[in-house]
């Protein structure tokens, strides 16, 4: 209890997987390449080993199809995780979780559970090009009956995998691909409950609500700026945590956004207009979205490294907007090219 | 054992009971049409008139404990499968009788106590989660079975290539059953499919398949006890290809004007009521005034269950909220 | 020129079809029962008559099928229109349009266009159930590459038609099912161009921003409530027209979206967002939206007249808003049920 | 004629010079290899070492108008099509003499003066398009032709299988070309698919299909000539199945410890550059002084390309932004 562990952001999903694994028969997982060769991001190393072929497995290049097994395999009582390799590739199979997956228990007059986790790489950073590198929370955000996490450190991803896990309802986890690599500490006996947001810094001055790989940019940023500000890492982005963020704006006063998705239609939008209308008089400066371009993820590296919000850009439109009350413009505004 | 149960139980048993069912969705077809076309119900719906050798064949040789998806066209399983009336009829107009209290309506019936999973109203939606219900029998080792039926035109679907390769490949416990009623909405498969005897595309998985007559419920009970079997015992999944007809339009507003003259009347020379009527009186279990009897007492019944339904209560508006998600644990 | 026909929505929607297909010889349209059958919702009315079996032509049912054959066609010069008859049935070919069509001319370095077109219907108020029902603007909202356009009156529908058959770059359009019924006048020499809101209404009390079928019920709600209110047809989601919308809002100092997607995640949130952001010290009062609730669309046809906002609604939330200022109550809020 | 055309040309017309092709495809393929090693470019590719006859045959058998859509694992599709190395290099490292400006990567390989749709990343995202393109050849009445190029993996899609009931029913001008090299990703197709001859497949559509030696150039030219001919003549669509095999893991990471001992050695026997080399020995137009010419050559010609593509400049911040709608424009 309260021991951590410093293991790597994919070694927490591993763990995590075990861990519930063991803890119930009914849990399994598949998807391409998961089994033998150990998940393409080598998530679910020795999965295969430990819990054996029916449990485990291969499919083939069928996301539609397996998807859609693990719906019905959740609904009679397994406890299905599903890798969807890259985000998009949901693409070919988004009926299953959103339109099947998600309306379950509503179609049901409540007699059905869909215990399933969909999970799926996302993101920008590693030279995929557009096709593989973006986080499309769009495509299930605005979603009744599915829920949507996102990790932003190994703790996390193996807190929110077990949670996900647990919850007797359909969740996607968005795993940062770009954090698969990196170390953290994990304490395997901390729960974090799917809506709930992590107050990562406590400060006064500005609320920073960050998701996935935009928390530890956050963060630098943060550093960088010298300023005081609360970093909330939102965790969840379905249901997003209402009150936590909304407490910490009442005492702050003022939102910034953190986001990979595109400028126009991210999930930021969503947080940005809620605490206004409920906190518009309490706002001591103009809320706003610190983005992506609306572009797609361009491949080379120059260009994708200008493409997510840096840390010199966070800290820089932090501090003019703390001073101006007003929307900084974005790197691209400035530099006259949109 | 609840009322629906002992339904369900009663067509697993007794082949007059199976014709009473037959008769039970004809006059519940028949019934719904005329409400619709009064307009006093709204929405859409899809009857299957014509189809009901094939759901009440189904329903007589799978266990409760099987799983059945089907799809909107799903009136007649539901019956079959031992639904009560007031549950289909009350879905459909939307009150609170209905087996999904009026908010899911004609396209989603359900009940788990009798296995079947709420019907989709996506092409393919069905399919891969009958697949998932099979897996879920695979891994724990039981010997339950799990049944996708689905119309000719789904059969297009990318959602049936990848469930039938892989049920093939993970040797689920699963029988697909393509109910070809010969026309995908407005139109006939032919138009749209080149290829006559749709089970063939089975052999792009190795899978075991065969056509049936559908119209006639002893070839159904045959053809599915084998396929069940095969999968009981671990021998994996079969397509099967019901060759039936749809007597009626797609949906509510189609009259069906598409057809080629004489094809309907073609058909209904084997009316799977007329089927299975003949067979019933040369085996001595029913003659003529029996029959009459049947019907005219279902006719009776159904029209009970219409006003059932009509005085039924609308859902109330807190109703729309619930069931969304979980009432919320916290651990295991 | 200047003339106007009554027709209804449907008959704009066949007649822009046919005026396009008459002055493109590479415009063609595809779909489900659109040729023989002349569309499931009759917007195809005449058009095999006319233009013949190879530009005018049923599919299998095989949207990712067909909707990629169209992001092909359209590379090579034609001007496909493909019908997905219900927006839902998009969950089976997200991965072509958003994917595909919307990245082809980034991924060719300007060389392709794809001039294709989407039509779906969408929208509640005919009791279709929750999978055949929503608007699911989201899945495709935040997709550069991609246009999306929705009319909300006979006008619109011609028009909006004609401007996207037109583009070079793919469109969806979102249909409002239950309008394709309503009568309305169309000029056919009207251009609304694709990017452009339409300012049905001035007013210097409120700005309203509306879609769809949103558009008839604000203007009642308007009517009823006396105010005096410039409403807003926004007409194109992406790319949203800022400046008429900012404008109003700079001149009214309020502005409420009303719209038909769940509370969370709508694109109602981008303009809530994106206005307060850039003129957050000239809002007289909190801006936000009034929207549908985040539930499955039910299919009672109790429920589902008051899952949609209503006109007494909307008029109420307007009235509440101008005199507090700050957010009004939800409908579901006030009674308690969520 | 443009440069990249004439490269196209020669290997229309000169078994020698689609020799030398196949022989710059995998000193390509190799110096990529190992400048991803040395981690000199960032990103994933996917070679296809052993591939090069498939490449090199199509592309000697196609027009210029005709269209391909291939996938990620495009660099010798893209070559043999006649894009300069350049063009695919500098894709690959993301600089500004790439054939997308560096934007796209090595997944995303274009020139349609070639033929060549930009390579999908999406397993399936390119047979439909290619269908899509065939239709427009069949609306306009031009006898060009669409081609698809896919992988074994890629059969167990839905695309794949919606995508060619769609050719069938239309009876679209477009060749399926399923590059069977026996692995998708790391997985043995035997593992995902229960059906050895994926051409089998194409009896679910009525359509033509074979297989055909993936290694030999001239087993490749003889069928898709074959399937050609058919498609510009009017008679549909055709499923082509090459027997290949990866010489090299599936991306950059793998090294491919999951082959069966023996199983590479054995189709290293059938190297498709060595069955080319010894047909053009025995038939006279080589021998072992030239092989090591073309050979030599051609290391110094791809050393010189890595050379120039690693002058390119970096792409420019503004290129991030262009491209994505088309300049506006105002009526038709
Ligand atoms: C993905 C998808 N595409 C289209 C539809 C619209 N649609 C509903 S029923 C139907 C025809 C289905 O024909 P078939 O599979 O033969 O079943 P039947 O209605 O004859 O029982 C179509 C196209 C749908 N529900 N889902
Ligand atoms: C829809 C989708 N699912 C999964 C992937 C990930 N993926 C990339 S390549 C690949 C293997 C494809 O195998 P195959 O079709 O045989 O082609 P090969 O790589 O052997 O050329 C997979 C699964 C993808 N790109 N798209
Ligand atoms: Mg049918
Ligand atoms: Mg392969």
């Amino acid at each position: 209890m309260g021991t951590t562990t410093p293991m790597r952001f994919r070694q927490a999903i591993v763990s995590a997987l075990a861990d519930e694994m063991r803890a119930d028969s009914t849990v399994m997982l598949f998807g391409e390449d998961v089994a033998e060769a150990e998940g393409p991001f080598k998530t679910s190393e020795g999965l295969l080993t430990e819990f054996g072929p029916l449990r485990i497995r291969d499919t083939p290049i069928s996301e539609m199809g397996f998807t859609g097994a693990a719906v019905g395999a959740a609904i009679m009582g397994m406890k299905p995780v599903v890798e969807i390799m890259f985000m998009e590739f949901l693409g070919v199979a988004l009926d299953q979780l959103v339109t099947e997956a998600a309306k379950m228990r509503y179609l049901s007059n409540g007699k059905l559970s869909v215990p399933m986790v969909v999970r799926a790489s996302v993101g920008s950073g590693l030279g995929f090009g557009c096709q593989h590198s973006q986080t499309l929370e769009n495509w299930v955000a605005a979603t009744p009956g599915l829920k949507v996490v996102c990790p932003s450190d190994a703790q996390a991803a193996y807190s929110l995998m077990r949670a996900s896990i647990q919850d007797p309802d359909p969740v996607m986890i968005l795993e940062p691909r770009i954090l698969y690599a990196e170390r953290g500490d994990v304490d395997t006996s901390l729960v974090l409950p799917i809506g709930k947001a992590r107050v990562l810094r406590k400060g006064s001055d500005i609320t920073v609500v960050a998701l996935g790989q935009m928390v530890n940019v956050s963060r630098s940023a943060i550093e960088k700026s010298g300023l005081d500000v609360e970093l909330i890492d939102l965790a969840t982005v379905v249901p997003w945590d209402r009150e936590t963020v909304l407490t910490s704006v009442k005492k702050t006063g003022r939102l910034v956004v953190v986001e990979e998705a595109p400028k126009s239609g991210g999930w930021g939008s969503e947080i940005v207009a809620a605490a206004t209308s409920e906190l518009f008089s309490q706002l001591k400066g103009a809320p706003f979205r610190i983005t992506t371009p609306d572009v797609p993820v361009p491949y080379s590296g120059v260009l994708e490294a200008r493409f997510v919000p840096t840390a010199d850009d966070v800290a820089r439109q932090l501090t003019e907007s703390l001073k101006s009350g007003t929307t900084p413009k974005s790197w691209w505004e400035l530099e006259g090219l949109k | 054992m609840s009322a629906e149960l002992k339904r369900r139980k009663a067509v697993q048993e007794d082949a007059v009971a199976q014709y009473e069912r037959m008769i039970e969705i004809r006059e519940f077809e028949e019934q719904i049409n005329g409400l619709f076309a009064a307009g006093s119900i709204r929405g859409t719906t899809h009857l299957c008139l014509g189809q009901e050798a094939l759901a009440v064949g189904l329903a007589s040789v799978l266990r409760p404990t099987d799983i059945v998806s089907a799809t909107y066209r799903g009136h007649g399983i539901a019956l079959a499968l031992g639904l009560s009336p007031e549950a289909v009829l009350g879905e459909i107009m939307g009150k609170t009788i209905g087996c999904c209290g009026g908010v899911g309506g004609s396209m989603h019936l359900s009940n788990m106590e009798l296995g079947l999973l709420p019907t989709s109203a996506i092409i393919g939606g069905g399919m891969p989660v009958a697949a998932g219900a099979a897996l879920s029998f695979q891994v724990r080792k039981t010997d339950d079975v799990a049944v996708a039926v689905f119309g000719d035109g789904a059969t297009n679907i990318g959602a049936f290539h990848e469930t039938l390769n892989l049920a093939a490949i993970w040797n689920l416990p699963v029988i697909f059953i393509c109910d070809n009623n010969v026309y995908g909405e407005y139109s006939r498969i032919n138009l749209t499919t080149p290829l006559e005897d749709l089970h063939m595309r089975a052999d792009s998985y190795k899978m075991p398949h065969f056509s049936l007559d559908g119209m006639d419920i002893g070839a159904v009970q045959k053809g599915v006890t084998e396929a069940v079997n095969r999968a009981r015992s671990g021998g994996g999944p079969t397509l099967i290809e019901a060759k039936t007809y749809r007597f009626a339009g797609h949906s509510r507003a189609d009259q069906a004007l598409y057809r080629p003259e004489g094809e309907l009347e073609k058909w209904q020379k084997r009316d799977p009521i007329k089927v299975t009527e003949e067979s019933l009186v040369a085996s001595g279990a029913l003659n003529a005034d029996k029959i009459a009897k049947i019907k005219s007492d279902m006719k009776t019944t159904i029209e009970k269950v219409v006003a059932t339904c009509q005085a039924s209560p609308e859902p109330s508006l807190a109703s729309m909220f619930q069931n969304i998600f979980t009432p919320a644990k916290v651990g295991r």
